[in-house]
């Protein structure tokens, strides 16, 4: 059954076509979700989830097809604001908050407070911001606060509050956990719920199965821009199947075999920013975890071992040599290189419009050139084998802009970037946030096969259960230092979230 | 058609990237200019006509050369009117009209305009002026220098001429080809593979792409921004020695009308004014448009206002022709 | 500072709008130079100011002038008649103001300048007469919107319609500068008809470089006062051109100065005053007087009045470099 | 800290928003003009030996509306991430049709003005459809706009003339009282009103993240197409202060605004990538950078350098704001 007749859909979307330039990111698409019902949008990256969901509501216009709200047909008219005074909310999955506003502005910026003569109330925006965080059990967060310095969780936090406190008919978040700590998954969840139980239209995007399983009362499956099947379960193996059209081969890798290589990398009391002293050896082969809650210097560490910020104090020994780290490029230089592949590829990664090939050798581009020229044969092997090493879905890697690939063979282009560098350290930070089951498997497979390969991997995961399945060994953060050290396999997500809540911090960042 | 062959083809088709399909617009609309000339004033687009345009093109294509790379990573260089004007006097009262001085005054002419340009670079770069203020607060500095230093022009050796050799270089011929145009060939061959073919253009486009991204490579963005603005001062002087040159005297305001110029040449050529996009061919097509436009308008004997609301007219045509960012819906 | 300053002496400032070209900077120096004489020399204390192009700076110099307690302001204006307001208070607080080239319109200041309808008119003249009356004619136009560029226009319009065998084969503006009008010139020869005369507002000399660039046989030449165009018109510089030149005397500032001051002694009555302008043709032009080789091209070479009814004569020491020149200063307003 | 605050009584709010928010957009702009007042003090009464006197107030603030009208339409475009070049050809054009229109009598005058508003709001209008329904990007929109608008000035008033009936004089730009003061109030109070209706929060909005403000259902394309047409109604408005400080019009007159009042916005504060600042900053900077004329003259500083001080002013400012920045985040600690 390709599409879901019934008649008391909230939402229906028929034979949506959508295209951007050549890509199609929709075509003949069919999506319907009921009210009372949490409905999670399963696909790869690129199946054309997010479009789906700004064709319903109504930030991107359909090519073709039509979209039915509560019954009524809203034509081809777009604008957020027509379905948002139907009852409609949507947290985006590239948050919708303009960050020199603040908090409170960001949240009541439709419906402001009105003072005198009708005019904004300046002085009450953030008292009536306060009291919505409040409602929302999320006081922590300042709402005077302007929004670019707030960690990305409480950002999404925000953006979440900002579209549950519409109390909306429908509510729509793509991707709302993948930036979340757990405690705030088990937050939202209630909230979803809650709406559900009032007969609101939940519906809801992840790559995390688990949640799916758990959250949502039914599942569609999107494949390359089309709708595949809806059902109300589904089990992980069979979804995944569904959705990339293969099966999965293998789940973690196995990490029992404990690596005994030399120190890669040694640092002794580094401080700066949030880190408060944070001293560890990394060795080659191994794979080192960083966990603990959101916000407590892990990004900080990633960033100052890179030389993308500064520290405060603090030595750093690469292969048992001490290197000074000003900037990136000392960091790609020191000793047997460092590399550091970023979460968000598109602000700290890739160069979209140019090609998968300018963007695969920029941190290399001095191996290959001669007096300042590009010897170009050399860089056209060089990328034809990590193309073929990675599996990166191109057959014109040389003059394909990146920005055309989906996301998963995206964020391979980074990594193949710093393959290239042939660095022995690798920094991969929540390198598979937002990535698809299928291409997560790749990225396990491969984190061990350069472990095994001897390179020394620093990680850290927004899924805990990834630094739990994938280290050799998990170092938990907490207010900027070692809170603990759990050694060998941990295995369980649990054990690194006990250790990160052992002492409850107050709730800061 | 063989299959192969439309493989080829669409191989082809689908390399041209979008940068390239506007160098060829660019192109277009120059040729459409001249084309559209000929109708309508006969002898418009005779060879000595375009010869005499392209001359005058080339000025533009000196400072949009250097307006290009600094707009290639997002910046703008707003003082090239008198780094332009500060060159040309330097030429003339270093070099007296002596043969014999001319390499040591040209070196000293280019030598201000890169001077001028790393200041701009390391305002921008190191202590984060805006590019816009950086460089307009430069051009006000060098428009006080040059007045004040040469008394405006009034002293004994300002009234020196452009050495005959250099004055050749603009206005004379080589192998029956204006050696001017020589000289822009080769500007054109050596940003064209200095964007192109070498590691510093691959970074520079990097850089206009996504700064952040470019720095996290390890890309040294201060070095490549500040080695931009250099650059784009001794373009900025390279216009002021041809322009001094052409004319064989330097005088004030010399540079005035290269401001707008500059800038238009850059986005009629198709380099997207938010960086990272648009190579020196484009910028060669369009300081030709500017000029045949302007040139046609005068032939047709149209009065100053409407030549003003023409130009303006046409240029805003072109960009809605292929000046068009993306739609987000 | 205010310590050489003497109870007694007038304070007569000039304000100049622009000084992007050369000839601004000559009638600074000329004024300067004048102030460094006597009489001027015991008798006034001058001050020096430009606003750029831009009437809004320009009035707040006024205004600060007048906050001085200036006894007179002698101005080049920004604009013919943006200042008029700040003019206008001027001569409410009985201070004596005078322009020159740029004028201003309001009705309490006096003016000291030249016939730029008859300048334009002259040219035209001349150019219709070497011609006999028949040929094709180019006109090289100034700065639009400007009241000059306006007159000298209607001056040559009027006599160029008046001659049925005149032909104005093009029009385009130089904007009185002779880079621009020497590129424009070169982008349009190859597309113009013979051409027998030309008409120029200001750039004189590029126009006829652009002329010797493209080969074209020199025409008949009808322009401004730029030294490079007198080097063509004696010779000095080849082909030998033949042509009128008519200058807007740099000295012009000398006069009002003279004219600020007598009207404050009471010498002279408070009226505006037109005087001649200098003009030369290819037979009357002399190396060292009227054309000078060893300046600037761009250098305007009526620094200096000449002639038994000279208005002023100067040494080009003052226009080069505002020096004073030896003896004594006379400015005979007496037309 | 996060502590104290998050507990802190309600009576602290307000400084919490100010501190945060409000403070670190008007410092930059307020302490250059604070600065550059202090330095005017110095060198006027250095000069004059006395303070400056109720004329010198007046015809500062009476020549500066203009900027400052211009400073605040560009300074909202600016806030939308946004620039505007045709403000020149805007000016122009509403400064020739006030003064090309003038002499009919006082309503007749004030009918034109009032029409002079809606023809340049309507020229801003047509900006913003260009950029935001047309997507090129503003400064390329501007630039032949600009070219366009200048054009049609010049069409409109061929030479510069016209005059200003002295009663619509007294009311805007009384020489002699502080009409000018009341009009600045006004502005001012304009733009708190603006800051505080929701189009004023969905202009930050925009600028801040277009992307973001089109998600959560503002028109990002009528929000810029308004403020594009407000930024034409500034530039009308300071057409009319200008014709009426300066008592008529000239065609050119916009020109000079284009770069002072992108250098007024950049003094007053406000971040070129948009979202940040406010108009008050740029009416600051606009004072500051009228003010530094002032200085300038009263240090007696050779007018052949004189853009030399005002390019190194420009810079200085910038640098100086950096600094205050820089030192503002040292204290706060990297967040
Ligand atoms: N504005 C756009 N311009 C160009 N291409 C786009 C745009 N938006 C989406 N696409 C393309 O359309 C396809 C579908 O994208 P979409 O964002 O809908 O996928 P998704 O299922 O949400 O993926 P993910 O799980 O990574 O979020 C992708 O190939 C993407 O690159
Ligand atoms: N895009 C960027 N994002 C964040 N920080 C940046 C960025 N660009 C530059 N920086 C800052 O600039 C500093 C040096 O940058 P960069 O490597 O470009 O300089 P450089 O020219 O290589 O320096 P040097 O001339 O000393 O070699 C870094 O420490 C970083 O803090
Ligand atoms: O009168 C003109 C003067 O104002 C300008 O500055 O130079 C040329 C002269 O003809
Ligand atoms: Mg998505
Ligand atoms: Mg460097």
């Amino acid at each position: 059954m390709a599409t879901d007749p019934d008649l008391t859909s909230a939402v229906r979307a028929s034979g949506v076509d959508r295209s951007f330039g050549g890509v199609h990111a929709l075509r003949d698409a069919s999506f319907a979700a009921r009210a009372g019902e949490i409905h999670a949008l399963a696909g790869e990256n690129g199946a054309g989830k997010s479009t789906m969901i700004k064709v319903l509501c109504g930030l991107v216009r359909a090519d073709r097809g039509t979209v039915e709200i509560l019954g009524e047909p809203v034509g081809r008219v777009v604008g957020p604001a027509a379905r948002q005074r139907l009852g409609m909310a949507t947290a985006f999955q590239e948050l919708s908050l303009m960050p020199d506003l603040t908090v409170a502005e960001n949240m009541l910026l439709q419906n402001p407070p009105r003072g005198r003569l009708g005019l904004v109330s300046r002085r009450r925006l953030v008292p009536e911001a306060d009291a919505l965080l409040r409602r929302f059990g999320v006081d922590h967060i300042d709402s005077a606060a302007v929004t670019a310095g707030l960690s990305v969780a409480h950002r999404q936090i925000v953006e979440l509050v900002r579209a549950l406190a519409t109390e909306p008919r429908i509510l729509i978040l793509d991707e709302p956990t993948a930036a979340l700590p757990d405690r705030e998954v088990a937050w939202l969840a209630e909230h979803m719920r809650r709406l559900r139980d009032q007969g609101c239209c939940v519906i809801f995007t992840s790559h995390r199965w688990r949640e799916i399983e758990t959250f949502a009362d039914r599942v569609t499956v999107f494949r390359n821009g089309t709708h595949v099947t809806t059902r109300s379960r589904i089990t992980e193996s069979e979804a995944v199947r569904l959705m990339s059209g293969r099966s999965l081969a293998g789940g973690y890798p196995d990490v029992t075999a404990i690596p005994v290589g030399d120190s890669a990398l040694r640092v002794t009391d580094l401080r700066g920013g949030t880190l408060r002293g944070v001293s560890f050896d990394l060795r080659a082969g191994e794979v080192l975890g960083i966990g603990g809650l959101a916000g407590q210097g892990q990004r900080d560490l990633f960033l100052m071992l890179f030389g993308a910020r500064r520290s405060a104090a603090g030595r750093i020994a690469v292969a048992g040599r001490p290197v000074t780290i000003r900037r990136p490029r000392d960091a790609i230089a020191a000793g047997v290189g460092i590399a550091y592949v970023p979460e968000d590829r598109k602000a700290e990664g890739l160069l979209m419009p140019m090609s998968i090939r300018d963007n695969l050798s920029l941190a290399t581009l001095d191996h290959r050139s001669r007096l300042g020229f590009i010897r170009r044969g050399a860089e056209r092997g060089a990328v034809r084998s990590i193309v073929s090493q990675l599996g990166i879905g191109t057959r014109r890697p040389q003059t394909q802009p990146v920005g055309t690939l989906s996301g998963g063979n995206q964020q391979k282009v980074l990594m193949g970037r710093w393959l290239l560098t042939d660095a022995d350290v690798l920094l991969l930070f929540d390198v598979t946030r937002g990535v698809d089951a299928a291409t997560k498997h790749d990225f396990y497979r491969l984190v061990a096969e350069l472990a095994g390969r001897g390179k020394a991997v620093l990680l850290y995961s927004s899924e805990t259960e990834e630094i739990a399945r994938l280290c050799h060994r998990v170092l938990v953060l907490r207010e900027g230092r070692i809170a603990a050290e759990l050694a060998g396999p941990v295995g369980d997500a649990e054990r690194i979230v006990a250790a990160s809540l052992r002492e409850v911090p107050g709730d800061r960042d | 058609m063989t299959d192969t062959g439309r493989m080829l083809r669409r191989r082809w088709f689908d390399d041209v990237t979008a940068s390239t399909r506007l160098v060829v617009y660019a192109c277009a609309v120059a040729v459409a200019i001249l084309a559209v000339g000929t109708v309508v004033h006969p002898g418009f687009a005779s060879a000595s006509s375009v010869r005499a345009m392209v001359i005058l093109a080339s000025f533009i294509g000196f400072v949009g050369a250097g307006q290009m790379l600094v707009v290639l990573v997002g910046g703008i260089d707003l003082s090239m009117p008198w780094v332009l004007n500060a060159a040309a006097i330097v030429l003339t009262t270093s070099s007296l009209g002596q043969v014999g001085r001319l390499p040591a005054a040209i070196g000293l002419a280019l030598g201000v305009g890169a001077a001028v340009g790393f200041a701009n670079g390391m305002g921008v770069a190191w202590l984060n002026v805006p590019a816009v203020v950086m460089t307009l607060g430069m051009n006000g500095v060098l428009q006080g220098l040059s007045l004040g230093l040469s008394k405006g022009l009034t002293c004994g050796s300002c009234a020196s001429y452009v050495p005959e050799p250099l004055r050749r270089l603009v206005v004379g011929q080589l192998a029956g080809i204006p050696a001017e145009l020589l000289v822009w060939a080769g500007v054109a061959l050596f940003v064209s593979v200095l964007l192109t073919l070498t590691t510093f253009g691959r970074r520079v486009y990097a850089i206009g792409n996504n700064p952040r991204a470019a720095f996290l490579a390890g890309v040294p963005v201060r070095a490549v921004t500040v080695t931009l603005y250099t650059l784009s001062g001794m373009f900025a002087a390279l216009a002021g020695i041809a322009l001094v040159a052409y004319g064989g005297q330097a005088s004030l305001g010399l540079g005035d009308p290269y401001l707008f110029e500059s800038i238009a040449a850059v986005v009629v050529g198709g380099v997207s004014i938010l960086g990272g996009r648009g190579n020196y061919i484009g910028v060669m097509a369009g300081s030709v448009t500017l000029v045949a436009i302007v040139t046609l308008l005068q032939a047709k004997q149209v009065p100053e206002y409407g030549r003003n609301i023409i130009y303006g007219l046409v240029i805003l045509t072109i960009l809605l022709t292929y000046g068009r960012e993306r739609a987000n819906d | 500072d205010s310590s050489g300053e003497k109870k007694g002496k007038l304070k007569i400032a000039l304000s100049n709008s622009f000084i992007g070209n050369q000839w601004r900077v000559e009638m600074e120096n000329v004024f300067k130079a004048a102030c460094a004489m006597p009489p001027y020399k015991d008798e006034v204390e001058c001050t020096v100011f430009n606003a750029g192009n831009d009437v809004a700076t320009q009035t707040k110099q006024i205004s600060n002038l007048i906050a001085q307690g200036v006894d007179a302001i002698v101005i080049n204006a920004a604009s013919t008649s943006g200042l008029n307001g700040v003019v206008q208070q001027a001569c409410d607080r009985k201070i004596v103001v005078v322009s020159f080239d740029n004028t201003v319109d309001a009705k309490c200041g006096l003016t000291v300048n030249t016939d730029q309808v008859k300048f334009g008119e002259q040219l035209a003249q001349f150019v219709v007469d070497q011609l006999k009356g028949q040929g094709n004619v180019v006109m090289v136009t100034g700065v639009a919107g400007t009241g000059a560029d306006n007159d000298r226009n209607a001056g040559a319009k009027k006599v160029f319609d008046a001659n049925p065998g005149i032909k104005v084969v093009a029009t385009y503006s130089g904007m009185w500068d002779s880079a621009t009008a020497q590129r424009q010139t070169a982008a349009q020869l190859p597309s113009l008809p013979k051409v027998d005369g030309i008409w120029v507002s200001g750039g004189t000399d590029g126009v006829i470089k652009a002329f010797v660039e493209a080969g074209r046989p020199m025409p008949v030449a009808g322009g401004e006062a730029e030294n490079g165009f007198r080097k063509y018109m004696a010779g000095v510089s080849t082909p030998k051109v033949n042509g009128m030149s008519i200058g807007q005397p740099p000295f012009l500032s000398v006069i009002s100065l003279e004219l600020a001051r007598a009207v404050l002694k009471g010498t002279h009555p408070k009226s505006s005053i037109t005087i001649p302008f200098p003009m030369v043709t290819s037979d009357t032009v002399k190396v060292g007087e009227t054309v000078f080789p060893d300046l600037p091209d761009s250098f305007f070479a009526d620094f200096t009045d000449s002639g038994p009814n000279a208005t002023v004569v100067l040494c080009q020491a003052a226009a080069t470099a505002g020096t004073p020149c030896p003896g004594t200063l006379t400015v005979n307003l007496g037309s | 800290m996060t502590g104290t605050e998050t507990s802190a009584p309600v009576r602290l709010r307000w400084w919490r928003v100010l501190r945060r928010h409000t403070l670190p957009h008007l410092s930059l702009g307020y302490a250059v003009l604070a600065a550059t007042f202090v330095a005017y003090l110095v060198v006027y009464t250095g000069r004059l030996q006395h303070l400056p006197t109720p004329f010198d107030y007046l015809s500062l603030l009476n020549t500066s509306l203009p900027l400052i009208f211009v400073a605040i339409g560009q300074s909202l475009v600016v806030l939308t991430g946004g620039i505007d070049l045709s403000v020149g050809g805007i000016v122009s054009l509403g400064v020739a049709i006030v003064a090309a229109t003038s002499g009919a009598g006082v309503a007749a005058t004030l009918g034109w003005m009032v029409t002079v508003l809606i023809i340049c709001a309507a020229c801003g209008a047509v900006n913003g459809i260009i950029i935001a329904k047309g997507r090129i990007a503003p400064i390329l929109a501007t630039l032949a706009t600009l070219s366009v608008y200048g054009g049609l000035a010049l069409k409109v008033l061929p030479v510069p003339g016209g005059s200003v009936d002295p009663q619509v004089r007294a009311v805007l730009t009384n020489p002699d009282l502080p009409t000018g003061a009341i009009w600045l109030g006004l502005a001012v109070v304009g733009w708190l009103v603006l800051r505080r209706t929701r189009f004023g929060m969905r202009v930050f909005a925009v600028g801040s993240d277009e992307a973001s403000a089109r998600a959560v259902g503002i028109p990002a394309v009528w929000v810029k197409v308004g403020v594009y047409a407000l930024a034409g109604l500034c530039c009308g408005l300071a057409a009319v202060f200008y014709v009426s400080t300066t008592t008529s019009g000239d065609p050119n007159a916009g020109d000079p605004y284009i770069l002072a009042s992108i250098a007024a916005v950049v003094v007053g504060g406000i971040a070129f990538t948009g979202g940040r600042g406010s108009a008050l900053g740029a009416i600051a900077g606009a004072l500051a950078l009228s003010l530094v004329i002032d200085v300038l003259f009263f240090a007696g500083i050779d007018p052949l350098y004189q853009s030399l001080f005002q390019g190194l002013f420009l810079v200085v400012a910038v640098l100086l704001g950096g600094g205050v920045a820089v030192i503002r985040r040292l204290r706060k600690g990297v967040s």
